[in-house]
């Protein structure tokens, strides 16, 4: 079979998933829909009737709502990761992933921006916390990490977006051809016109390069100024050094394990096998086992730290996250985090994408866990012990969590129906 | 925009509605009135009036802060004899009973089918005369009885007896001291409780008597105390049978059982003859009389350590002027008349009357009547003897055992008619209630200690359509005789005041708000006869209760029930249990352990046929086999009347306890009872471990131009009465959000008591406030400049700047950071009691301890008016202008004159969790509950 | 009027591509649009690297430069104590900084790489004649050899 | 593609976008600037005659501006106090003294008016020297009372600055 047949089978594979919706689909898109919508009103409801609907209380002034932010910030990473370090370093199964987990992070990214301000006591008044002039003649206080979250957020945000439309240029022009009317303008405009000539491809390239280069650093920096809200803290079991390569690293093993979460099916629904190989599933693998190694290690350096403080504060801390009132929670996250992945030494069981799939759930779930131990055990426990108290989510907060997770199937599920779901140039180029 | 809408009810809410400049246009508030303000009043600036506490028979001056004609606080009065400036958490309380949203607020009358409603004054009047006349004529009698009355409205109420042919019954007090009284007569001839000058002693026994916190007058002891332990050279030792606020202040405490403080008092009363100080003796047949008791069996017998009672006896003979106050549930039981006569033959003895034992100005409880003559007048409503009966200011139906059967009994009356505000027990079962004004609301005055005459003056019109006791009485003999009132009750206190102190005296007293009349010192002689023949027929021992024994104390909050259902005192939470709404019976951790309860756990108490669920709370330091639950948690227990005092016993002797195992849902405040060793009281013993900590910074101190305020809390002198939170609360606008929020642990309190226990049941008490750090974790992670550090060393909080992340909470090492989870809407017409002077904060807002900096910015405004900085005293907090003690100084820290600069550089000065080098302008003053040899303070 | 050859294969492209080089066609004449970036093009026929790398330079350099200004002007116009630490800490402007250098760096670059490579194409976002997955070669019309 | 047309297009761009720019500014101008407004009075006080004409000191009727936070409005005693005998027949007048007569005070609507988290003292003000008229504007010449001052905190702080007046936030929030 000669290439530009394969080309044409390239390109007619991956846009075929863009035919009409079954459905499964729509009955999926209806779900995250109703979902994200549940979430709206209980937003809705929780601005009129205060910020007490919610289970957090004192001392534990922040739970679930800060848990997602960090969450979703989290599986952005691997995203960039895939997409640009891989991209870097020229690593070749990059190319079955990169378009997804790209996808992925300007999503997660979409919905983690939403929690800072669906847990400000007056989101009406969010605007206090942008830099802009005002007759007020007063600005933001540049050395509170809120402010850092601000700006890395809304940044590394910005960059996700037009390294992904960047990168779905190429993509457009193709998708143009085979489109009709409207549509065909439509997808035109997107691909600003794109003819491939040689102008185009030469700055093209530099451009993604540059770009690559540009992404590259935020995976380190985004997550390390989320984890300097907590560890800028006094707070015992917040105020760490470790903090900023320990959340990257949690951050890469979440969202790697997403990707995985998300592709998987994918790859089987749209028939894609001959493009994202057990191979290819076997590098994600790795990923996930070394970042898993990495967290556990945090882990236990974590502990290590307050015991040989003996800080009474941070010792009691400890004690109180691995055998509180929080304990199962613990031994949940271990078990997702630190236990599971182990497994992934075997190499049948990181070439299996049904074993993969499932432990994907896990450490999902295990690093959602991780983030609320931090964040809730630290806060009930601090200095005075008059003031120690514990948390329990409200209703409220488990909506607006499910809610969440609603409004990121629901972009993701449009994506796959609207755009190219794998870079069809980098593919053929490849081939 | 719903929202502001929103802020602007609130705004309108917020009680800045009269001629403030800062209510939005919506708000009528730019008036032209009719009339000018009444001299000296300019609007927008706050003013006081000088009026007198009823929340209890104590009588503390009031000075009443106003704002537009609307009292909106409450201080003490400097200089008063009585509170000289303090003032209690029930005191602080009292402004919330004036705005009380559920007041009866017209006279009401049960009509056919039970039901109360409305009538006129004049029909209730008329209706009360005719019936006064009806039942003479049916041969009835006619009763007043009242709760304890002084000054002019005793004389009134004697006049209006009189003239109606009323006969007017004992008054009735739950805690009558009758045991002391009768005491005192028997041995003095004089029975009433005298005036202790604790403040002249360098000893002080208590025995029984609670007197930080409800006995007789606790203001004006803790004062009296505080000048004692602050003047050095003064031990004080407490004993009594269960837990009190003011067992764990004295100096040492001992559990005695009830009665067997008779041994204890016996035996220091030889040690006293025998070794002094001896200024008289005792005749000899009453020597004899007097029991012996080696060091080993009395303190086997009161079960305090042989060589503790041996110290003890010591301090008490070493002492020059040893005092001892038996009192409260030590003088409330079968030997309780005894307890009382021998501490009054140890002052005798000793020489102290009248030194510090002083009848000449006693407390006025002569005519204060017991239980044995509510049970005898109980006996007459039963037998129909009962015409009209008044029940004025008093709550039998809950205090009395439901034995008396007096429930019952007040319905056999022709007619009763209850005088009062909040609709109790008694007044539901009255016939007719006439509604009274509060104190603050009329004329009046009391004399809650001989010589010691204190102004009632109305700093308000009445809200609504009641009338002070005295007008009401007026205009009743008015009606009867039928020439209608003859004069205002106004009118008759003039006419009283200047016959008794003269034109002169008068104005003083409308001035100052208290006269203080010089008496001639009063010598009074033991009548030996009958000490000794009281000696002979009593042998200090025996008749000691049957354990489990069930205390029923009198309570901080609530003194005898009367001021249950003010919403205020149920948010502050009792200082030992830190529990604030439900009620509670407390278990030593033996006896929990032993019964196998939980903590919260709900217990079925039995005594006889009577009996009542409680949660039970495992309370440290408390006495195995003793139960103590808060005279205002139990409805009608069955408590026994003493034959000789006619006092009833203050507990219930072996009762049962039925464990459920559901755990009640009770707020407790406190999330550990102990510090886990984590110093913020340092033990003294560590104080250079205390002070090489939290000097090291990275930056240079910012600088404080003209001030730097600072606060100093002398935890030796804090006792932990909580009059402070009250305070703090109406003075910022606190909200009151009630136990589903309080379960959730979202009290807004930005002042609260934490009590710390030590191994042996000790307590420290902690005032935690925001400690205004001068390196504030919070200040820097507030994303919008909300909290920050200002150039008075303030750690400003700008509410309306807040977005509410709450990670400035999350962030203070103090947890004194308070978010506003809902709105919060106060019952009209709780709003009036708004201060101005702050916003009241919107929901999603941040809210904490500002210093009071509404208070500070007003002393700057009147010092600027004059150009001159604010002078040392001219400002304090709300929480230091109200506490009792004097533990709490507020001042300019760069002002090296200053007292609380003084305070802040003793040797035992230190701050809470220095180690992390917050720099807060809190300092804690460290040392042991008076402990031996402490630095001077004042 | 102009010539043009499609091709399939990029062999075959690359090598009619040398051809033309060979016979001395000026490049400016010559019009190559692949479906995917073929390096070897600019090898045969040789022209400067691509200038958008400038645009991120300058880009970022402005991005440090505002970041630093912006926080630290604005702690001064009105100077609030927060922490006890001093108005103008650079350590948490760092952060800014950095920030605002990948912000501004990434955004010129794209905007450098529309600019350079002529896009978009404002009308002509949908070209009247697609070569699909062809290989194109258009020499434009210049003087008869 | 061809220049022609895309000149005037990119044209139009550019003038669509400044032109939204300009809109949005304005709209904050606007918003931040409330002055102006001047609502009817119950009674159409004519300060142009008491202060222009009889000159009489604002706080003749104002007495508390240099005593309170509050400048206060005048008691109707005082206006009575002239006008039981001046222009009596006058509409406005004979509203006053029925005010006056049944004893119902006369509640202005307001023209200066604060959020309630503000705290302001007239007193202050008037002591350290602010005349009226910097932020009441010249009321003497004003029929009915229209708002000069912009009462924004932008609007104060600037004053503030420009005197040397304290920018602590707690000298005006509470």
């Amino acid at each position: 079979m000669d290439k530009p047949d394969k080309l044409a089978q390239v390109e007619q594979d991956v846009l075929s998933a863009m035919k009409k919706p079954g459905l499964g689909y729509l009955a999926a898109l209806g779900c995250s829909a109703t979902l994200f919508l549940t979430l709206l009103g209980l937003w809705g409801y929780q601005i009129h009737t205060g910020m007490g609907v919610a289970g957090i209380t004192h001392p534990v002034g922040w739970g679930v709502y800060i848990t997602n932010f960090v969450f979703w910030v989290g599986i952005a990473h691997s995203g960039t990761l895939i997409s640009a370090v891989l991209y870097l370093f020229r690593a070749r199964f990059r190319t079955s992933f990169n378009r997804p987990a790209e996808a992925m992070t300007v999503f997660a990214l979409l919905v983690a921006g939403l929690f800072p301000l669906i847990h400000l006591g007056r989101t009406w008044k969010f605007y206090y916390l942008f830099p802009y002039p005002t007759q007020r003649m007063l600005w933001v206080n540049f050395r509170s990490p809120l402010i850092w979250d601000v700006f890395a957020v809304s940044t590394y945000l910005t960059v996700s977006v037009v390294f992904f439309y960047v990168g779905l240029i190429p993509d457009f022009a193709i998708a143009r051809r085979y489109k009709e009317g409207l549509a065909k303008r439509i997808y035109g405009f997107f691909s600003l016109g794109w003819t491939g000539t040689r102008r185009q491809w030469k700055n093209y390239n530099q451009l993604y390069l540059f770009l690559a280069a540009f992404a590259t650093p935020l995976v380190a920096s985004v997550h390390s100024v989320v984890s300097w809200d907590f560890a800028m803290s006094i707070i015992p079991g917040w105020h760490t050094t470790i903090f900023a390569p320990y959340f990257v690293a949690g951050a890469i093993f979440s969202g790697t394990a997403m990707v995985i979460t998300l592709v998987v099916p994918m790859r089987k629904i749209l028939a894609l096998g001959r493009y994202i190989t057990d191979d290819h599933f076997e590098s994600i693998a790795k990923i996930l086992l070394f970042t898993s190694l990495i967290v556990t290690y945090s882990y236990v350096v974590e502990f290590g730290l307050a015991w040989y403080s003996g800080n009474p504060f941070e010792m009691e801390t400890f004690r109180y996250r691995a055998l509180g009132d929080y304990t199962v929670m613990f031994w949940i996250m271990i078990f997702c985090n630190s236990l599971a992945p182990l497994t992934l030494f075997v190499r049948s069981l990181r070439r299996n994408v049904k074993y993969l799939f499932v432990l994907s759930l896990f450490v999902n779930v295990g690093m959602w866990v991780e983030r609320f131990v931090i964040i809730v055990t630290s806060l009930a426990r601090d200095f005075d012990p008059y003031a120690w108290g514990t948390y329990t989510p409200s209703i409220v907060e488990v909506g607006i969590t499910l809610g969440s997770f609603g409004l990121f199937f629901t972009a993701y599920l449009l994506f796959l129906k609207t755009l190219p779901v794998l870079s069809i140039t980098e593919i053929k180029e490849h081939l | 925009m719903k929202r502001r809408d929103f802020l602007r009810v609130l705004g309108i809410l917020s009680g800045s509605t009269l001629l403030s400049s800062c209510g939005s246009r919506k708000t009528k508030d730019f008036v032209s009135s009719v009339l000018p303000p009444e001299e000296g009043v300019i609007p927008g600036e706050a003013y006081f009036s000088p009026s007198t506490c009823a929340e209890c028979p104590a009588g503390c001056g009031l000075s009443v802060k106003r704002r537009e004609g609307w009292p909106i606080k409450l201080e003490g009065v400097p200089g008063h004899p009585i509170n000289d400036g303090g003032l209690c958490i029930r005191g602080q309380s009292s402004l919330t009973r004036l705005y009380h949203p559920k007041r009866v607020e017209a006279p009401m009358l049960r009509n056919g089918d039970g039901k109360f409603q409305a009538v006129s004054w004049e029909k209730a009047l008329s209706l009360v005369s005719e019936s006064l006349a009806g039942s003479r004529d049916a041969g009835r009698k006619n009763l007043f009885l009242s709760g304890r009355t002084t000054g002019s409205l005793s004389l009134l109420i004697d006049a209006f007896c009189g003239k109606l042919g009323v006969e007017r019954l004992p008054e009735f007090e739950v805690y009558s001291h009758s045991a002391v009284a009768e005491a005192n007569g028997l041995l003095f001839g004089e029975r009433d409780i005298p005036h202790y000058r604790i403040e002249n002693a360098d000893f002080l026994l208590t025995v029984g008597a609670d007197i930080l916190a409800t006995h007789v007058s606790p203001v004006s002891y803790t004062r009296k105390l505080s000048r004692a332990r602050i003047r050095g050279d003064f031990r004080w030792i407490h004993a009594e049978p269960h837990l009190s606020l003011t067992g764990v202040n004295a100096d040492r405490r001992f559990v005695v059982f009830p009665g067997r403080e008779a041994v204890l008092l016996a035996y220091l009363l030889r040690q006293v003859l025998e070794r002094g100080p001896r200024r008289h003796g005792l005749p000899r047949e009453a020597v004899n009389a007097l029991p012996r008791f080696s060091v080993e069996n009395a303190s086997e017998k009161t079960g305090i350590p042989a060589e503790e009672l041996a110290e003890l006896s010591n301090r008490v003979t070493k002492a020059r002027f040893p005092l001892v106050i038996a009192g409260g549930i030590s003088t409330s039981h079968r030997r309780g008349l005894e307890v009382a006569v021998l501490a009054g033959m140890i002052q005798w003895v000793t020489g102290q009357i009248p030194g510090l034992v002083d009848f000449a100005r006693n407390e006025k409880y002569g005519g204060t009547g017991t239980f044995r003559d509510m049970e005898a007048l109980s006996a007459r409503l039963s037998r129909g003897e009962a015409g009209v009966l008044f029940l004025s200011r008093t709550n039998p139906v809950f205090s009395l055992p439901a034995g008396f059967a007096f429930r019952e009994n007040v319905r056999k009356a022709k007619l009763s008619v209850a005088f009062g505000d909040l609709l109790d027990e008694t007044i539901k079962e009255a016939d007719l209630i006439l509604p009274l004004s509060h104190s603050l609301e009329s004329w009046g005055d009391v004399e809650p200690r001989r010589g010691v005459v204190s102004l009632v003056k109305p700093a308000l019109a009445s809200l609504h359509d009641t009338l002070s006791e005295g007008d009401m009485l007026l205009r009743l003999m008015g009606a009867v005789s039928g020439e209608g009132p003859a004069t205002g009750y106004r009118e008759y206190l003039f006419a009283e005041w200047t016959k008794r102190f003269g034109e002169k005296g008068k104005d003083a007293l409308l001035r100052d708000g208290f006269v203080e009349e010089s008496l001639p010192e009063k010598r009074v002689t033991l009548n030996g006869g009958k000490a000794s023949a009281f000696l002979k027929e009593t042998a200090a021992e025996g008749g000691e209760p049957k354990a489990p024994v069930l205390v029923l104390a009198p309570s901080l909050r609530t003194f005898d029930g009367r001021s249950r259902g003010l919403p205020l005192l149920s948010e502050v939470p009792d200082p030992l249990t830190t529990i604030s709404y439900g009620r509670w019976l407390s278990v030593s951790p033996g006896t929990a352990k032993a019964l196998g309860v939980k903590d919260r756990e709900e217990a079925t108490v039995s005594s006889g046929d009577w009996s009542q669920v409680l949660p039970m709370k495992i309370q440290p330091g408390l006495a195995e086999g003793v139960f103590v639950a808060g005279r205002d948690f139990v409805d009608s227990p069955p408590l026994r009347t003493e034959e000789r005092t006619g006092e009833a016993t203050w507990y219930l002797e072996g009762i049962r306890i039925e464990k459920s195992g559901k755990v009640a849902a009770i707020p407790v405040l406190s999330g550990s009872p102990s510090q886990q060793g984590r110093g913020l009281i340092p033990d003294p013993s560590h104080k250079d471990e205390r002070h090489h900590h939290g000097k090291e910074s990275l930056y240079p101190e910012h600088e404080h131009k003209e001030y730097r305020w600072a606060m100093a809390i002398d935890l030796a002198l804090c006792n932990g009465c909580s009059a402070c939170v009250a305070a703090c609360y109406i003075e910022n606008n606190v909200p009151v959000v009630g136990k589903k929020d309080h379960l959730k642990g979202r009290e807004m309190s930005w002042l609260r008591i934490e009590p710390f226990y030590g191994e042996a049941g000790n307590v420290d008490f902690l005032p935690m406030l925001c400690q205004q750090c001068h390196s504030a974790p919070c200040e820097t992670v507030c994303p919008v400049y909300a909290a920050y550090h200002n150039p008075e060393g303030l750690n400003v909080q700008v509410y309306n700047r807040c977005v509410g992340t709450r990670y400035c909470s999350n962030n203070c090492p103090y947890k004194v950071r308070r978010f506003n989870w809902f709105w919060h809407l106060w019952k009209k017409p709780l709003d009036r009691m708004h201060n101005p002077d702050l916003e009241v904060r919107a929901a999603g807002v941040m809210e904490k301890c500002t210093f009071c900096v509404q208070r500070i910015r007003a002393a700057k405004d009147r010092a600027k008016d004059d150009s001159r900085k604010v002078r040392d005293g001219e400002v304090t907090t709300a929480c230091a202008q109200s506490c009792p003690t004097g533990a709490i100084t507020f001042g300019n820290l760069l002002d090296t004159e200053s007292k609380v600069y003084r305070l802040a550089h003793l040797t035992r000065a230190y701050r809470v969790f220095e180690g992390l080098g917050t720099n807060p302008s809190v300092y804690y003053l460290g040392g042991a509950k008076g402990g031996p040899e402490r630095e001077g303070h004042g | 009027m102009e010539n043009r050859m499609m091709f399939r294969d990029k062999e075959e492209f690359l090598s009619a591509l040398r051809d033309l080089a060979r016979e001395g066609v000026p490049q400016e004449r010559i019009r190559v649009e692949t479906p995917f970036y073929v390096h070897e093009v600019d090898e045969i026929l040789p022209t400067k690297p691509a200038k958008v790398k400038n645009f991120a330079l300058l880009g970022a350099a402005s991005g440090t430069v505002t970041g630093f200004a912006f926080t630290i002007l604005t702690s001064l116009s009105w100077p609030l104590i927060v922490g006890g630490k001093p108005i103008v800490s650079l350590p948490p402007f760092v952060i800014i900084a950095f920030a605002l250098t990948i912000l501004f760096g990434a955004l010129s670059t794209f905007f450098g790489f529309l600019i350079l490579a002529r896009l978009p194409r404002v009308f002509g976002v949908v070209p009247e004649e697609e070569f699909g997955n062809a290989f194109v070669i258009t020499v434009e019309p210049g003087e008869t050899k | 593609m061809t220049r022609s047309v895309r000149k005037p297009a990119i044209l139009l761009a550019v003038t669509a976008y400044f032109g939204v720019l300009l809109l949005i500014a304005a709209g904050l101008w606007v918003s931040w600037q409330r002055a102006g407004i001047a609502p009817d009075q119950p009674i159409a006080f004519p300060h142009t005659i008491h202060v222009s004409k009889l000159n009489l000191p604002c706080n003749f009727c104002h007495i508390y501006v240099d005593r309170s936070r509050h400048a206060g409005a005048p008691s109707l005693t005082t206006c009575m106090s002239c006008h039981r005998a001046i222009a009596t027949d006058r509409e406005e007048i004979k509203k006053l003294t029925r005010h006056y007569e049944e004893k119902r005070p006369v509640e202005w609507n307001r023209v200066y008016f604060l959020p309630e988290h503000v705290y302001f003292s007239h007193k202050r003000h008037v002591k350290a020297g602010v005349d009226c008229s910097e932020c009441h504007g010249k009321v003497g010449t004003m029929k009915k009372i229209r708002r000069v001052g912009a009462l924004t905190m932008g609007w104060c702080v600037s004053c503030h600055r420009a005197r040397g007046a304290p920018l602590d936030c707690t000298t005006c929030h509470k």
